[in-house]
């Protein structure tokens, strides 16, 4: 996977002879873009990458890369993944699925991929909504959405996907938004070169049945303030003039302003995406607006070993120790008599 | 209580060992089975356990079984009823008598016949009386305390003691089929090489048994010579783990890496475990969160170029439906086993039935078809499973293989293969000369499409579900719809050209033809062996390629006056004949009970016919 | 062009509406059909959209359609071809000039004609030389300037103008069918109460499309006599709304709350979205994490005493099957709709096919027999889910109901019926009377269990998915087992006993029996009008009653020389007739293109039978 | 629910004529005395009470409750028991379930109807094997266990029962074990009054194919050392001579000696099991040893709207402004015509 050849890809290499076929200014669009210019500076070859999908909109994704690619089932993307993965360690694996496909019927192998930890790149669209079934809530739906199953509002509390991911032994866990592209190819060259089961979530915009939905926080006029990007290593600070940080007060963040109270850059918290103790990165996940900033940027990256290497290894153990080398050995081993 | 002396020869016997869950009775069938096979007699063999873990000590419900039939002619089966039945406690002879000869042998741990444990095996009164015991030969040994007094020396603890009972009882059988006891200490050796004490427990305990049955001459020794047999190296397998050696077997001729992914489920577990344990044959074996992980998993391990596979029961085929639709859709090889069990829902887990058959030839949404194949024995398990995966990657198709309770947990001698006689497979991979690849482009002769791996230089490619043209891209047209679903099903069809055909066990023409398919085999060809014996034109044929059909049904099916359909289900089989061959007139055998046939079962549902 | 000037009458007309997914022509199909339909035309629709949200805009892949069929009398069917085709770019004449009349008339935005669009559609040089237009009566109306035109002093942006495109062209056609506005201009009145600027605009868009119409005197006015339809009060509805509306009236009726748990699919996703909007009429309705948890959720909803219900297409009832077996175990009363789409695997979801009967009838492990029934027009969808509530609930079953994608989203004027004119359903709960309560205890006729609900004292019970005796404790005994499988079996057989008679439409004998079931009734019942008037010997009849199917069958099919069997798969229905009643001979017709047969495929099949 | 009955029930009355069929001396013989217990202590009529299980071991449960009962298929147990929650929420439902059931095919039905919050009570057998299958790893399986499906052990880290609850938003989290009857009968109680989903995770030993295998917590000699009994609103102490105590460093629990450096008994953290934030009780939860002692008793109890309420007033809600109070009216609502 880490094999370099000579002549350097670019974006361009990574589009298909297929028809983009989402709405026009639908955020899937966007995505497309930053992972085919992420996958442009891997250094790997096309060849080396399978896209899985499952069902939805934007499960329609290895449609448009060219590159290995399977369009699954409504849900199963992480149990098909985790199949091409054991399989072909050597590959570069991106599951893509939305928030109905991964979360709900999904979540079972979701939590499990996540659990095993297997070397896969996970990009999750949020956009709270089920599109391709044309709008109907989703397990990340705000409660109270009106949708067409939900004519009077939902009752139901959604998930956080950060919280999911913690909760389920998750090691990487990034959120960007889709139009920032700079930004999103960033996170996705990290997430690929992250061994380990890496869940991207991208706050995308579903432009026809869930229309402005992450604006609030992800607006051009607000996005400043209202959402911060972590760096690993790098303190917590946000806002339009960069003045805005956070701190640790007791066992809660909260939001200060640099220079006021006597706080300086000195006081602010410190971002450590590879803490194995997930408690900061917990509460950086599930920050909130309006209380909090939202955010963004890789909140978490903790190496620990893949279940597809793990498996070799095992296998190399045994292997190297026993004495059946073929089915003849096996046929003729244990107790066997002559007629 | 009749007592004779001298060495009888006979044809066959059964014997059934049975007591508590927790009395070793599987251990202890296993044990005599494999003397005998080593001697020579040819055999087959049936478990038959409670569902649960441990029921409820000394219940009817808590009685663990295990049938041995031995002979010195080829064994079909475990046989109806036995001759000799041996039962550690008042429930297992309620539980069994029934299934013993009128008149056959039957030793109990007399110690074990307390009042309480009387009651609690249901009876009201006295078991002899309730159940005529009088009318067998009874031999009532204290077990119990021969093996309290046989191991008084040896400083164990009381409950270590009593465990070794049913290796006292395992010696008075060998004293009766004047078997060796050499095997067994064998096997002693080397299970308890770490703890000497117990070695030297189990086999005071079997030389007891021995003795106090040669001493108390409690029947004379029975011969059961060895069988004509094939020369050639045996050994022992059950239906499960010769699935798992098929599968690997496979592998090994193709080529390819084996991917199993699976999710337990009784009576199925066996395969994955075996498969699980092959990680020096390089098997890498998955075990999923459920079903549906498991098939989706083994769909991507195709995808991604391995030789895939997935087992379950029943109740996970069901769960898997939707995913073998995406198997078939996109072409890729794979090979779902369903070891069937009693249904439906989780209906008898650890009960034998045959009433999977339509959902494996329907269970889909949209017009889906995989191929299907059914083994008959527990080592014919290992031959279909090879068959099952042949056809998967040669003809780039999901195939569902039927096994079932009875055959997974069954064993039989058998003669270990060498890999050399075994037919290579052929992956179609598309070749290079090829290129652009194009996904859905088909071998003109069998319709099935090329296989193109992920890491493979310019093949790259997209598949899924929804419906494409032959490039693959997602289309709605109706004409390219009807295309591709007559190339579906033409593939699958085409299967046919690739199977043996149907062969008659009998006259190829006659009065009556039993027809039947999987896990019925023995029990049929003995039912029907006799009949001949007795003079009937009956013959006799077994499908095991289910889907598609042998090409020369027809033409048998044409010589016979009569046609009956037998199986372990309301007419499922019989059912698709009628779709198939709608020409011919269909009279059924079927039962449903969560056992197999009895060969006089079958015998008079036939005589009825005749 | 041809221009005419008198009203000419017609018996029957098809008009097609189509344009760009974002055009809105479902709309504008929809208040046309409606102001025909209270105007008393009897009518049928058929929407046909793509599977993508907003497939690429200008393409052929993008056009979404709406096509209605209205006439004088009974209408059956949307019609094979159309009369009239509205296409508001070129895409949209692309993709139906083949399904237009030759000479028929084309309405086209002239203004959307561009260069561009034109290649986006496909075309490489001119559409009007390509698809010969120049033979139909092309009518190339300015329809975006014109609108623009008419709107210039509402103030509105570009945008919001544009749209209303679809109400200019609405307009010439209500003036080529002679048509008042009244309704469609009430309808904008509600619908934009709070924008009365939309009012205003769309209002001044229809009429200006109206006048313009007759200032070209684009065509004569074709006026369609209303049908001579039963009195009575009338409303559109379509299969989807149908369905749930019968599950209500099946709620009321039985004084249950109804219940239901769902999974989005397409086409199936109406029927919840009704639902969950009937909140007015007590309806839980839970939109579950996936389609096992919604039949799962059904199954203890109807355990807590509620008309369960689950509603779903061809994969989700796949992932319904295994817990299908636990319902058939516990024989609790759960309806399972499946809206039929393209198949197999995710297939084509947003088209029709029949092809989930199998899976309806066998697609479980073990003998799992279910009741099953089908709907055949867009109004009888309310008939058969009453009809499938009152049997689940009654005879203590899951009860199938299979609709299809062409049903569920098809509209038809429809009686509406009233409620103390449809029976009284009577759930069979268990009577105080009889304590101690025994789960499954039988009614001797129905051989149905009795109903003891949650809450209710005394009558505590368990039941579950493992096999069990009458008093519902878990047993392996095979005769048991037997036992309650023949029940099961039994109890869905004597629902035979109380669903009416297959009805044949036309002569009671003759030389050729066309069968069919469900969604290809209409297309059925036209062929076999055309043939019989062309003085054929041909009778058709339509199951709605699969399982069990009705019991005068061999009856009726003993009276015909030959029967074809008609239906869009590959023979699903003919084969299960082949299992059923194997001494009659069937011949098939069968299409798997995602869309209904047109009449004369029909009667081109049935002539060569003749 | 709250109904007083007059004759009060003991725990004989749950008891059913059925047999009881675990092996002798398997974990779950304990659990369902203790359960049975609470039962008769909560005042509620028998036949109100609904016990849904899915399928294993643990999952026969029903059957030996004198109450209503529905032994359902092997991972579903949460959306049957959704089902009758919604159905009837009048009635008193417990789920019951194994780790398997649960967390491998049961994991999404799972972590939906903690999300959903219904007032279920939901106890999870914790094994950490399959036993009705007789002995494979289950999710809840120590890494590296030796099982008849991993014989060279596992390599897949396992879900913690607390945390994954947590992550999908659940409000009642409870831990027991199940030979402490004492304190199982409390906690079932408390889960029983919670409004709300309440898993209560029980350490249960099965004597056939895991045995022993929470002995090194729960053994009688070590277990004042190695658990923790957490008490809302009291100190968390814990230790043969009640003489340890945890304290917050930082971001983490510390282990201290009440009386060594200084520390008294002020010092030590106060449990708050109503705290919304999780923070804390995230850590208790995932407390191991032998790092930590493993926390027993209710470890997060946080009130919530439940759904089955919410819809239930969404209902009432509808109703009351509809015009639609009947079929007629609906068959004859929106725009119809006379012929
Ligand atoms: C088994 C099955 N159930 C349901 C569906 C219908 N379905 C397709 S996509 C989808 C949800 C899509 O939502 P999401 O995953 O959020 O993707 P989006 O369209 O929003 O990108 C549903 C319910 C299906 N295709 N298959
Ligand atoms: C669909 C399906 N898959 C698999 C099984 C087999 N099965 C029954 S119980 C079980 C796991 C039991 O483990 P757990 O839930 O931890 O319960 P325990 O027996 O340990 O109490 C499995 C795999 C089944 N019954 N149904
Ligand atoms: S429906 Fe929404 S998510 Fe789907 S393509 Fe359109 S904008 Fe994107
Ligand atoms: S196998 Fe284990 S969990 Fe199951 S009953 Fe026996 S001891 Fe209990
Ligand atoms: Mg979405
Ligand atoms: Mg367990």
């Amino acid at each position: 996977m880490n094999e370099t050849i000579t002549n350097k890809l670019t974006p361009k290499d990574f589009k298909s002879d297929q028809e983009v076929r989402w709405c026009p200014g639908c955020g899937d669009h966007a995505v497309l873009n930053a992972v085919q210019k992420a996958l442009s500076e891997l250094g790997i070859p096309k060849e080396k990458f399978a896209f899985i999908s499952g069902i939805g909109c934007s499960s329609r994704f290895p449609y448009y890369m060219n590159t290995y690619g399977f369009h699954g089932i409504h849900g199963r993307a992480s149990a098909i993944a985790t199949g091409v993965k054991i399989a072909n360690p050597e590959l570069s694996v991106w599951q893509i699925t939305g928030d109905g496909d991964a979360l709900a019927i999904g979540g079972n192998h979701f939590i499990h991929v996540v659990r095993r930890n297997l070397d896969i790149n996970i990009i999750l669209f949020n956009n709270e909504i089920y599109g391709l079934t044309k709008g109907q809530y989703s397990p990340t739906s705000d409660k109270g959405l009106v949708t067409k199953t939900s004519p009077f509002g939902t009752i139901e509390e959604p998930f956080s996907v950060g919280e999911l991911v913690i909760g389920a032994k998750g090691r990487f866990f990034a959120r960007t938004v889709d139009a920032n592209v700079t930004l999103s190819t960033q996170i996705y060259i990290e997430a690929a070169r992250h061994k380990g089961a890496s869940v991207i979530e991208v706050l995308q915009n579903c432009v026809i049945f869930n229309d402005g939905i992450h604006e609030k926080v992800t607006g051009k006029e607000v996005r400043d303030d209202r959402t911060l990007i972590l760096k690993h290593g790098r303190p917590v600070i946000f806002g339009k003039d960069n003045d805005k940080g956070l701190i640790l007060e007791g066992l809660k963040l909260k939001v200060v302003k640099i220079g006021e109270n006597g706080i300086t850059e000195n006081d602010i918290l410190v971002h450590d995406a590879a803490e194995p103790n997930p408690g900061i990165q917990y509460m950086l996940a599930n920050m909130k607006y309006p209380e909090y900033p939202v955010a963004l940027g890789v909140i978490r990256a903790v190496p620990g070993p893949t279940y597809e290497k793990e498996l070799e290894n095992q296998i190399e153990q045994v292997k190297s120790k026993s004495k059946i080398k073929n089915m003849d050995d096996l046929l003729n081993s244990g107790s066997v008599w002559d007629a | 209580m009749p007592k004779k002396c001298t060495v009888i020869e006979k044809e066959d016997v059964v014997i059934r060992f049975s007591g508590d869950s927790g009395d070793g009775m599987q251990l202890t069938g296993t044990l005599f089975s494999d003397t005998a096979a080593i001697y020579g007699n040819d055999l087959t063999t049936f478990p038959d356990y409670p569902a649960e873990i441990r029921a409820p000590q000394g219940t009817v419900g808590g009685v663990s079984g295990y049938q041995v039939h031995l002979g010195h002619s080829v064994i079909y089966t475990p046989g109806d009823y036995a001759d000799v039945l041996v039962a550690m406690n008042p429930a297992a002879v309620r539980a069994n008598i029934k299934w013993t000869k009128f008149g056959g042998t039957i030793i109990i741990d007399k110690d074990n016949f307390t009042e309480k444990n009387i009651e609690k095996a249901g009876y009201k009164t006295d078991p002899v009386i309730e159940d005529n015991l009088d009318q067998y030969n009874l031999i009532a040994a204290p077990i119990s305390s021969m093996v309290r007094e046989a191991l008084k020396n040896l400083n164990l603890d009381p409950k270590t003691i009593l465990r070794t009972k049913n290796m006292f009882a395992l010696g008075m059988v060998y004293w009766l089929f004047d078997r060796k006891l050499k095997y067994t200490e064998q096997f002693f050796e080397k299970k308890f090489s770490k703890k000497p004490e117990l070695i030297e427990a189990n086999k005071i305990a079997l030389r007891a048994g021995y003795y106090y049955a040669e001493t108390i001459e409690a029947l004379a020794p029975i011969r059961i010579n060895p069988a004509p047999i094939a020369k050639g190296r045996y050994r022992s397998i059950s239906g499960n783990t010769a699935t798992a050696w098929g599968l690997l077997a496979a592998a090994e001729k193709a080529g390819l890496q084996l991917f199993i992914g699976s999710y337990p489920i009784t009576p199925a577990t066996g395969i994955l475990e075996e498969l699980a344990a092959r990680k020096d044959l390089g098997v890498k074996s998955f075990q999923a969160e459920d079903e549906i992980a498991g098939i989706c998993a083994s769909i991507g391990s195709s995808f991604a170029g391995m030789l895939a596979v997935t087992s379950t029961s029943g109740p996970g085929l069901a769960l898997k439906s939707e995913a073998i639709g995406l198997a078939v859709m996109t072409e890729l090889p794979i090979v779902i086993i369903d070891v069937q069990r009693g249904g439906p829902s989780t209906g008898l887990p650890t009960k034998t039935e045959q009433s999977d058959l339509l959902q494996a030839l329907f269970g889909r949404n949209g017009e889906c078809p995989v191929v299907v194949l059914a083994a008959s024995t527990p080592t014919d398990c290992f031959t279909y499973a090879f068959q099952a995966a042949r056809i998967a990657v040669e003809h780039m198709t999901p195939v569902i293989l039927l096994t079932d309770g009875y055959l997974a947990n069954g064993t039989e001698p058998w003669k270990i293969p060498s890999m050399k006689d075994l037919p290579d497979i052929h992956p179609p991979y598309a070749s290079e000369q090829d290129l652009p690849y194009v996904p859905y482009k088909r071998d003109p002769e069998k319709l099935s499409r090329f296989w193109a791996v992920p890491g493979t230089p310019n093949m790259e490619h997209r598949i899924g579900g929804l419906e494409k043209t032959v490039k693959g891209t997602v289309s709605y047209v109706p004409e390219n719809h009807e295309l591709m679903v007559g190339f579906r099903d033409q593939k699958v069809a085409r299967v046919a050209a690739r199977i043996p055909d149907l062969k008659v066990s009998g006259e190829e023409s006659g009065d009556l033809l039993v027809v039947g398919w999987g896990g019925s085999y023995g029990y049929r060809v003995m039912a029907v062996n006799e009949l001949q014996a007795e003079g009937y034109k009956i013959s006799n044929v077994t499908f095991n390629y289910i889907n598609p059909l042998p090409g020369n049904v027809r033409d048998i099916f044409s010589k016979f006056k009569k046609i009956v359909v037998c199986e372990l289900n309301l007419g499922q089989f019989a059912n698709y004949l009628r779709m198939k061959y709608p020409e011919f007139h269909y009279e059924q055998i079927n039962k449903v009970q969560g056992h197999p046939f009895t060969i006089n079962e079958i015998k008079e549902q036939c005589l009825k016919l005749l």
